[in-house]
């Protein structure tokens, strides 16, 4: 399997259109087409092999399910991962001659995307690049808006940050994915899939989630007391095999009854004259979210 | 201005911010302005409706230009209120540019906070927890799924939270920072943390691949078992909670951590504690 | 299969005792006797086939399991279903050689429930039939209240009644069980099971449980959060498959936690003074049931 | 008569009024007045024994001509309260028409609602659900224990009922109407709720035959497999909800819910995606 | 099998550390080297069979899984079952050619531990003697107090009991074991398996941790409600096959539930003027544990 | 006194008087001074240290030749803070006798209860039943898994609560004593109810081998399998609450309800019900 230069080209809008900060809104963009899930439906589409495409980009979604971008602070950027990643894990299989939904196909998925996306930092480089360009546009921007030029602004916030997309997203995604197959071939040879190195990467594929799990708990624990819900949850879905809406169903009775608690409380803190006892502060401090 | 007719912003006009915010508040981001520009966008045509003169177009503009970042979908709320302020200010003018950019930054963290977990870390997990199981197998329909259900929720949970931000005004702010919205996060922190345990036990996969074999290779001892009848995903908690300390207790960055776990999982590997058991 | 007129004169003596109003009082009556479950006890008993008709009762009592008849609103009357109904599914399965306890006869006994007691409106026409009826004795009642001669309304609550249900019970009952069986053959005839009617009314026969449920959420649910713990107790069964003791068991202790929180809401409402905020209402709102 | 001695009701005459409400309570039941006969023979042997002169037990028995109608179970601790206010009037004569039937009226709504969600909607389905795992297969085993379970609940749930109204008078109202009561009828529900939804995932089951098949006629999508593993039961509670919708929230009686489902049945078999799949 | 006199004096060490009181302390004796499932590795590896000493073991710590002493009052005492039980279950199960790990061999062990653990009491019976016989070591004890012969403490406390158990636990296990194979085989001539005697005895050994049980609940249950989280607990186990951790897991939310419930009540009393209403009061009462 | 300096137990005296704790408290146990002798055993060093003279030593273990139980583990609190209380009274003396021994005696109850349900009523049965599932087969895998975790839990959490005690000084009492003692209390009661319930679920099973065999011999009635239909260990359920009534409601002692049981297994084995089904 080869990636066409026109293939290429199309490879490289996806993934402008889908970075952090990418050109289609992050509702339509990075949540959507970013989504390596969806990345692997269009990337068989364009390669001509849906399955592999599905195959691969579910395998790659597991490990991306919980990514989160706080505050501009990203882990890992899925325009690597989608549209250089898969494409590449795409060729990989075909060059191996691996069945498009066998484990093994998945793993080498797994691993291509951890390898392209995370460990190599290509998708963050990216990312930073293209927040780095656009301090030019903005610069642009406020200058705009100094003058009162307004309606500049638009094209400060629509048009300009292609630009950093056609050098930060689309070049790299054109040249990697065009010339990655060869490298992709030549990595085969390197590193013999039952040697340390490739078992390493692949381990590490298997424990990355856990770090984007534990980024979302840190938004939620603050007291040891939160994490209760956490393994609640866990239990219902790894002891009672709950799927996910299941879990959402049981988990509203909870919620109901900590928000009745919750209510109950502030009620009656505000029945309570000013001068609060011990009790209700230690109380207090559990409380907060 | 007290006794000129009072001014509202057109249906139309709204419309329009909302589109501006829901294309683009991320597209020009910067590490330093994040999502600045995308909110001026979003409140030109506001601001170019309910003043006629230069003067105080520019005046207002420059409200908006005090740094912005939030959780773009959930934040849209905020560029509703702002909507209904700018209004008022038009109208008789004790709103003032320190109002409303107290409010916008007061609001701007607890929402990225809430948006951050509850539609990027728990909504869309659900989805794509339930869209995966779909395409197992290599099926694209639930790429297809995702795509559908979560651009509706999108798009319309969206317009939804502007149009009520608008409706409101900073009686929303009372909603999401008084009691009951304590009380509504504590719900929603709630549901996201059992979800958030389901994706996990679901999704997340940590074995050992450790076996104790007697002489004739039979295994006596396969530790993975052990772990689990202990407490079914035992090792992938471990490892979540242990992530989950050093980044919240230790502050070690998330992309340390994961270089930690390369170190881990090389260590694992060549004690034969971990083995992806693959082959070309 | 033939049904004597021995034998439908004892179903008509049932279908008068077990009816919602019946002659044997509602615990006896309508709640034991009229429920499909025990009506294809006495059907197997009567017809001489128990086994068919605890299969067809089986059947049958799916359909009405949730059935409520909130203020003497009937939406199925027990009496049709469950003495003309089951006999003639009784029949049907004779007929067609079916094996008792089939899937097609548990499917053919539901579509000849459905189309004799709930589409046929057979039953309901047969409730308001009695209870209009009824009014005549009402009215004799009235008029020994008037004259004081209170021993009258004895005769009135427990006898005169049974003339309603000669005719609204036993005699439809006699007639539609003797002659029914030809009737069964005739419509086996006419509505061959490939056919478009059959394949509605079966389906119909799946969908109309649904109808009993909404009626029994109608009064649980008065906010949209009174869904919550009927969807807790759908994931228990559906999901876990817990049965309906363990699902009661489980629920108790989330009964225990409302119950405390609304105590502890109360006496703290008691305890704010007169002047209550607006969280409060708010929060009264979704409380009430 | 306040020199006289104090009068009360014989136990025998209470076990009258019982009998005669346990079994006579719905016989003459009419739209026009549902329990009201049932309620006047319940409380003749009362007011016999309680009056000696005509005159008395006629203004007496004046008093239950009012209409009545509740759940018929549950609604026996009214009956029995009623006993024990129409002992005090015999008494001293400060409870009187309008207090006996206020009572009556007030409580026979609330009680209706509750005992019919409660001991019809929610203890007979239960009872009945266990029953039939245990005639399955055709074995009289399930009625005979239905029988036998819900008699003995019922007859001794009434009496209980009954005598406990009658000890605690109008008591036994303060229980069922003040803040305690709203807890325990909140409880309740919550229970109610969560076994109705047992009962409908358990015992109903709303199925699509819909499957898209390829050449060769393996069906590469089945969507009642796909349906569910988004949500056991999900085509089932969507059915469910919307019944409930079209009743609650259209006012569409359940007569025509029924033929809309007919309705929605014929359209299903005719495009493929109902089919009870049946053949003689 | 035969236990010889080492075997059985080192057995007999075991029973004096492991008893209540013990020499060991309760943390590291009774609740550690008194459990069955620990006696049984402790007695596998003494009379050189660690498979049969470990199944025998756990099948005894089943029927004292949950065995609670409160105030000293021992319902089974663990060392007559450890030590002299089990020896003895495992030189039948030999003597009967049973496979170690079979369910036969598991119900004899069972047996055995009932027979001479608890219906025969030999474990009470030790347990109350090593009680009494340490009141004199407790009366030397006082009157070095009176002294102000501190120092004399500590051989009381640790020094003398042991004569006690050289008594009551050594000199009966080292007897009980040595001597014991021969009375197991002549039990065997006794008793038949099929007859009555030995088929109660077993029926027996599976209802006996009824009581176990039926003693923690009396600690836990004070009011008809608090059986709701036993009912609840033994639902997840029963019908929902969770396992221990998982039912633990699951517990935490209900009671970090009631906590915050508690904690609400009770500031929210502190709010309410002395003059209390009678809601309360009721509340109150079935929220003392 | 008061101008001495403030005389502190020293870390090395404080660690002596935990060990003699977790040694001895209960070696010497006799049912007329259960842990008295425990307890003196392990104030001694403290006050040897705190008191130079041998008048004010002997006052002071005076003290504590008062009867003392408590559980064990959990009870090294009340250790912990008595040494506080020596330590304050060794200081400015207001703290005397009956304080200390009061607050012995008014904790020693509650932590009885609490412990004997928590520690040995539920932490111990959960270790163990984890413990158990791990030695099935014969392995020595969950003796030692037991050994080890409950050592270490029970060593470092006594050494806990003695340190925590010795901190708090009497401060740890209103924790335990106050409302959120008793909320704590509850929370407790909580998880214990639900694990014993757990226990009681996974290793206690009662079971019947009543059946009706027809003509042919093959069972139609298994009515073990119609209980479990009915509800998962029915039986178990029903023994187990049947000897609570008898222990709490009838106060019959255990042995007395396991003559009891010995006399129930033997009639229902001689009528069938009951068959272990065991043979040499
Ligand atoms: O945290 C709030 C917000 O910050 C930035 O704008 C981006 O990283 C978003 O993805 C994120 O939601
Ligand atoms: O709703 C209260 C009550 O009304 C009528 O009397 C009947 O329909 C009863 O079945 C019902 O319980
Ligand atoms: O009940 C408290 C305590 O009493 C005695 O000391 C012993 O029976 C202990 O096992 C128990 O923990």
């Amino acid at each position: 399997m080869t990636i066409s230069w026109i293939q290429a080209s199309i490879l490289g809008i996806f993934a402008s259109l889908s970075s952090m900060p990418g050109m289609a809104g992050s509702t339509i963009g990075n949540y959507t087409l970013g989504r390596p899930l969806v990345g692997g439906l269009v990337c068989g589409l364009v390669l001509g092999d849906l399955k592999t495409g599905i195959a691969a980009g579910v395998a790659m979604q597991l490990v991306y399910i919980a990514l989160v971008t706080p505050g501009g602070t990203v882990s890992a950027d899925l325009r690597a991962v989608s549209y250089i990643g898969i494409p590449l894990a795409m060729v990989a299989i075909h060059s191996q001659g691996l069945a498009a939904t066998s484990t093994n196909a998945a793993d080498l998925a797994k691993s291509m995307g951890t390898l392209v996306g995370t460990v190599g930092t290509v998708g963050t480089v990216l990312f930073y690049g293209t927040a780095t360009m656009n301090l030019v546009w903005q610069h642009i921007g406020w200058r705009a808006v100094e003058k009162g030029d307004f309606k500049k602004l638009y094209a400060v916030d629509w048009g300009y940050p292609w630009i950093s997309h056609f050098i930060f997203s689309f070049i790299p995604t054109l040249l990697m994915t065009h010339f990655g197959s060869s490298a992709v071939t030549a990595l085969k040879t390197a590193l013999p899939m039952d040697g340390i190195p490739m078992k390493t990467l692949f381990t590490v594929g298997a424990l990355l989630p856990c770090v984007g799990i534990a980024i979302l708990l840190k938004q939620i624990v603050d007291s040891p007391l939160d994490f209760i819900p956490f393994f609640v949850g866990f239990t219902f879905a790894a002891s009672l095999h709950l799927n996910l809406v299941s879990v959402t169903v049981v988990s509203l009775i909870f919620a109901m009854i900590f928000y009745k608690l919750d209510m109950a409380i502030s009620t009656n803190r505000q029945a309570v004259p000013s001068g609060t006892t011990s009790t209700i502060d230690d109380d207090e401090e559990d409380e907060d979210i | 201005m007290d006794n000129t007719e009072k001014k509202t912003i057109s249906r139309k006009t709204l419309n329009k911010s909302f589109h501006h915010w829901f294309y683009g508040h991320l597209t020009v981001f910067s590490q330093e302005h994040m999502q600045t520009f995308g909110y001026l966008t979003s409140m030109l045509p506001i601001v170019e409706e309910l003043y006629d003169n230069k003067e105080d177009q520019e005046k207002a503009m420059k409200t908006y230009t005090a740094f912005f970042n939030t959780e773009p979908q959930l934040g849209t709320v905020i560029v509703g209120v702002t909507a209904s302020l700018e209004e008022a200010r038009a109208n008789h003018g004790n709103v003032d540019d320190t109002t409303i950019n107290g409010l916008r930054a007061g609001l701007m963290g607890p929402i990225a906070g809430i948006g951050d977990s509850l539609v990027v870390g728990t909504l869309i997990p659900v989805i794509l927890g339930i869209a995966l199981g779909m395409s197992d197998g290599g099926s694209p329909l639930g790429a297809i799924f995702y795509i559908i259900v979560w651009n509706l929720l999108g798009y319309f949970g969206m317009r939804f939270a502007y149009f009520k931000g608008y409706e409101l005004g900073d009686k929303a702010v009372g909603i999401l920072v008084g009691a009951q919205g304590k009380a509504i996060r504590r719900a929603i922190a709630t549901v996201g943390g059992m979800v958030v345990g389901g994706v996990a036990a679901t999704w997340v996969t940590v074995k050992t691949s450790f076996k104790l074999t007697n002489s004739s290779g039979k295994a006596y001892l396969v530790l993975q078992d052990k772990l689990d009848s202990v407490y079914p995903g035992l090792l992938t908690a471990l490892f979540i909670v242990a992530c989950w300390w050093l980044m919240a207790k230790k502050n070690i960055s998330p992309i340390k951590v994961m270089l930690i776990l390369v170190v881990v999982a090389l260590i694992g590997v060549l004690l034969g504690f971990f083995n992806p058991g693959l082959s070309y």
